[in-house]
């Protein structure tokens, strides 16, 4: 039996389902040393700004029971650089690329999109605005219906190409966000960002991050990340790509049968860059156990 | 970058040095075939999401297919690791990072070591031929000094129990040492006393590499959690990518 | 040096800050079978409410990365056992109690507080407006401002007791629920209840749970956890009650600097049962250690 | 109920008796001394975060000071614990439940377990005196056959390859074993097959009691976790505390 793993989001065709998440991969480069960027679904940039962000000061990063804790702070080289050295780098990788974007206004969005939109290798835009690691920008919108709704809105006017809206977890009603943006035109939604964290020393009794603050990744927030995809797969009819904590090729099913049509992997890249090849390996072996020809019939098949 | 590779790695030995320092040897033949003296190694200590990140640790030595390291029991993650025995199988991702410059025109290599910090060298040692080697290092007292690998060595203590009371960098400096363009300095150790010693070379001119520590959440250049700043410019290094070994003056403790 | 492990909630006294988290001590009765509840802070009754719960249908529990999912739908007697059959053990433990209070009605939380507020072994309520298990009541009104106001002041008027308000983390800004709690009288918050989650199985597709979702607590929680004690600590003043993940006493030390003036432990209780006595003698140590004669010193120390 | 304690056990033998089933022997003299058949103990697997539960067993024998218990490798707590090795240290919580009850009036105990079901029954049958006992055990095939402590065995396997092809209870039904008020039946396994030995006892009006399972946090009652529906009335009962053993026309499955 041969199993057919490609899923589509929108306009954009991926051949299967595995999306290397942003902050996770870099701009491909240096993964590309090590994986073959052509069997994974995408690779989603890390967040392009406007202006490049040197970041947030270290120490960056702690580890929690099952998850962890960043607050890298959307360091990028900005747009200008990222056009001038990433993109042509991104074209010889043979990979789909997703350009993430952040930005603290509207119009900032919007700029960026447009002077992307023309290269050919961006297949899709997954618009951040659920990075809980910024003053501006960032969690400011991704709590706020009505900001979403508009940059959603004005991002459509700027491009043709499939829009997702990475939505933050950090809120009551994550399933009125993935509405809005799909009254919008947005033409996907990812679920979910990180949610937010800290850690505190108790000799110091400083926070462990610079930033006080940080973003929890890893399987620690699986049962979150699966509830919200559950929440807006059972009250919205768009596309998810589902993510959190996903670990291996179970998580990934898990993430499918709740509604997630394509899911990404994060925090596991650092602990097995591997894992993308393995979680395709799995998916196979399952979808034959399983008489699942394509593995797009998995999505939304919950029982309740 | 290097092609990084994991490999699935039978433990040969676990052994206890002192109270809390470890000597670990893994069978990793690929690894040991390609990594070089200052690189570090990704260790995952358990196969749960417990701890959930991999640990770094610098590559102490390779023998043959067996790559040792030196580690201390710090936490949860060493606590576990000091615990696995012969047999067992750890998850090694490496080899990362750049290592030490040795190839350059010096005549005398100063090893300088602050307790865990002489984990390193006993590999660079080995590789450094036909030069004079002078190790400095210190540790808090008698009972936690680790010498394992290491040539020609001056002890400090920070009690004065064994050797010169005070730190590695007091001893370097007490030492009338000959110190000129010919010297090349390698050091490793806490970060206070590494900031120290970069403020020493720069005051001397002196030659001086020096391996820092962060916390790594991937170990191989796409999380950016482990950033150091640079003295160039503006912009952060990355001590897994770009380090963990940097020249003195390109950073800033 | 002798330590005064001490603090005070409101009109509250506890002879240390540990308090057992409700629905993980029952009603102190099987606990007392093997802890001596005068040595431990307070004890927080199981959910009760006015009419019984059977609660929902099992599975109840399933265990994710460093955490657990219930959904136990707040089984409890209801208001009438509890004061027949319930208080009069209660009455003999020699312990700290503070009953906690669920309902789907504003009415209904007056009226269970009015009951019980004769009882003099009741010592405070906590009011449950969070719990993710039940679909009336809990949630609806932990993420509504205006709700939560209006239960705090009716309630107000009902009791002269401490009323401590129990705060829900699914929204984005917990800190404003607690403003509203102390304008509207109350005298502390609990902060957090249970994440919402859920787990399902990848073969039969159905959810784990019977009830489909559940609240995740333990460990995996406690970075959340702290940064909303510490939203919380930064722009309200009102003692908090902080828990969420806390396994041991260097937790406790963390919830403190971050702003708790007590905690709770809630999962950590299932797994050690003698937990509460280990962190005691931890604090001590660690008070001893750092030169603090009142633990009631280190809340809201951070060094931000 | 029972004043619960945990004891620190050390691991005496923990030694695998089929391709997925482990027998497991621990110094824990407190509750060696204190558990009763039909009893469990909740152990932590792990010192970690991870997995975060106790994981219950019955208990299967008492051996002086040690506990034994016999389990399955099903998933990540039990993979971890097939790992540990003599010497090893393990928390122990118990003891827990109410076992079986055997000092009632009955003349023949007829025992019935389906696979890993047959591990609370050794200790059970150690306790049993001058009475008559027939086993009746049901594996998936000959090489899962586990019949350590078991006295009088009847064998089924549901692929045929020894005993009877079937369940335990197919073969309980085949025997003509004589049923009366005189005969008592403990069993424990799955669900589905503890559901149809108990309509089997309504219907022949036979006295029987069940251990059952269930997801669990705590063990000993204060989470409500393990609730199964009572027949009586309208309410749960907790498996960890009125249970684990049950009168079969107490609890609905
Ligand atoms: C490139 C590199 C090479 C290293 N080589 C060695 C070595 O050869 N031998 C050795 O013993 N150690 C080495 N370390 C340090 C080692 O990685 C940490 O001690 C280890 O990760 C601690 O793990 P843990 O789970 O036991 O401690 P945790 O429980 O994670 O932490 C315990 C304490 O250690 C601190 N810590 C945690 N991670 C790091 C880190 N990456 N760097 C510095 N402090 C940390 C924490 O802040 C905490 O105070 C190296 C670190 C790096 C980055
Ligand atoms: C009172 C009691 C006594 C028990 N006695 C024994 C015994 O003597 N020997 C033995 O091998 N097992 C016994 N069990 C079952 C044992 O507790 C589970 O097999 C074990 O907890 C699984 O842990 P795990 O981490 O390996 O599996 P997990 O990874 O947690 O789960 C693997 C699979 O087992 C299922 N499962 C998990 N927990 C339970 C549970 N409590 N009951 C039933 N299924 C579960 C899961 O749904 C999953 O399908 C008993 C259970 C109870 C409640
Ligand atoms: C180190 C790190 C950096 C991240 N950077 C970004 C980013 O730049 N933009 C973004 O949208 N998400 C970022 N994320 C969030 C991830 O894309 C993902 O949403 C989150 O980690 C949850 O998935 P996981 O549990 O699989 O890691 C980052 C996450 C981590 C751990
Ligand atoms: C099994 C279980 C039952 C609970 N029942 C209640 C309840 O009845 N009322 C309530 O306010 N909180 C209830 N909680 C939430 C806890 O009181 C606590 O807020 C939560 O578990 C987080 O703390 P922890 O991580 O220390 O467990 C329950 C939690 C668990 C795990
Ligand atoms: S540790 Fe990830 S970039 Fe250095
Ligand atoms: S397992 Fe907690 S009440 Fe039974």
């Amino acid at each position: 039996m041969e199993i057919d793993l490609s899923v589509n989001i929108g306009k954009l065709k991926l051949c299967n389902p595995i999306v290397l998440a942003s902050g996770t991969v870099g701009y491909g480069e240096e993964v590309a040393n090590f994986l073959d960027l052509s069997k994974i679904g995408a690779i989603i940039t890390k967040s392009i700004s406007l202006k490049p962000r040197r970041g947030n000061s270290p120490q960056r990063i702690v580890e929690t029971s099952s998850g962890m804790l960043n607050a890298i702070g959307l360091a990028n080289v900005g747009l200008d650089e990222f056009v001038k050295t990433k993109i042509p780098i991104l074209e010889k990788l043979n990979s789909n690329v997703i350009c993430n974007i952040a930005a603290s206004s509207i119009e900032e969005y919007v700029e960026c999109t447009k002077a992307l939109n023309e290269f050919e290798i961006i297949k899709a835009f997954e618009i951040n605005v659920s990075c809980p690691n910024v003053k501006e920008g960032g969690l400011i919108f991704g709590n706020d219906l009505t900001a979403v709704g508009k940059i959603t809105s004005e991002i459509r006017v700027a491009t043709n190409k499939t829009i997702i809206i990475k939505l933050s977890p950090n809120n009551s009603n994550i399933a009125e966000f993935a509405k809005v943006v799909k009254q919008e035109g947005g033409d996907a939604v990812s679920a979910i960002n990180t949610l937010i964290g800290t850690a505190f020393d108790i000799y110091t009794k400083k926070p462990i991050l610079k930033n006080i603050t940080g973003g929890l990744s890893g399987p620690a927030i699986k049962p979150v990340a699966l509830a919200k995809v559950l929440e807006i797969s059972r009250s919205v009819d768009i596309p998810i790509i589902g993510l959190g904590g996903i670990m291996n090729w179970k998580d990934v099913v898990e993430f499918m049968i709740v509604g997630a049509s394509a899911v990404q992997i994060g925090t596991v890249n650092f602990i097995n860059p591997f894992a993308a090849y393995e979680i395709i390996d799995g998916l196979i072996k399952y979808c034959k156990n399983n008489s699942i020809i394509n593995i797009s019939q998995l999505t939304g098949t919950y029982q309740i | 970058m290097n092609k990084i590779i994991i490999e699935n790695s039978i433990i040969e030995s676990n052994d206890k040095l002192t109270e809390s320092i470890y000597l670990l040897k893994v069978h990793s033949p690929i690894i040991a075939s390609k990594i070089k003296p200052g690189q570090f190694c990704n260790v995952k200590v358990s196969d749960t999401d417990y701890p959930l990140l991999r640990r770094p640790f610098s590559i102490c030595d390779v023998e043959n297919h067996l790559i040792v390291f030196l580690y201390q029991v710090v936490g949860v993650g060493t606590e576990i690791l000091a615990q696995k025995m012969e047999g067992e199988v750890l998850s090694i991702l490496g080899p990362l990072g750049n290592g030490f410059n040795f190839d350059d025109d010096f005549e005398t290599a100063i090893i300088i070591g602050g307790g865990i910090g002489v984990a390193p060298f006993p590999f660079l040692i080995r590789n450094i031929t036909n030069k004079k080697i002078v190790s400095y290092i210190g540790f808090r007292n008698k009972n936690e000094i680790v010498d394992y690998g290491l040539t020609n060595c001056k002890y400090a203590t920070d009690d004065g129990s064994f050797g010169l009371k005070g730190t590695c960098i007091d001893l370097f400096k007490s030492e009338n040492t000959i110190l000129n363009s010919k010297t090349k300095i390698f050091a490793c150790g806490p970060n206070p006393m590494l900031k120290s010693l970069i403020e020493y070379c720069s005051d001397k001119n002196l030659n001086c590499e020096v391996s820092l520590e962060s916390a790594m959440a991937c170990g191989f250049g796409i999380c950016q959690g482990c950033v150091v700043e640079s003295k160039e410019d503006d912009e952060y290094k990355l001590v897994c990518k770009d380090g963990p070994v940097f020249k003195f003056n390109e950073i800033k403790l």
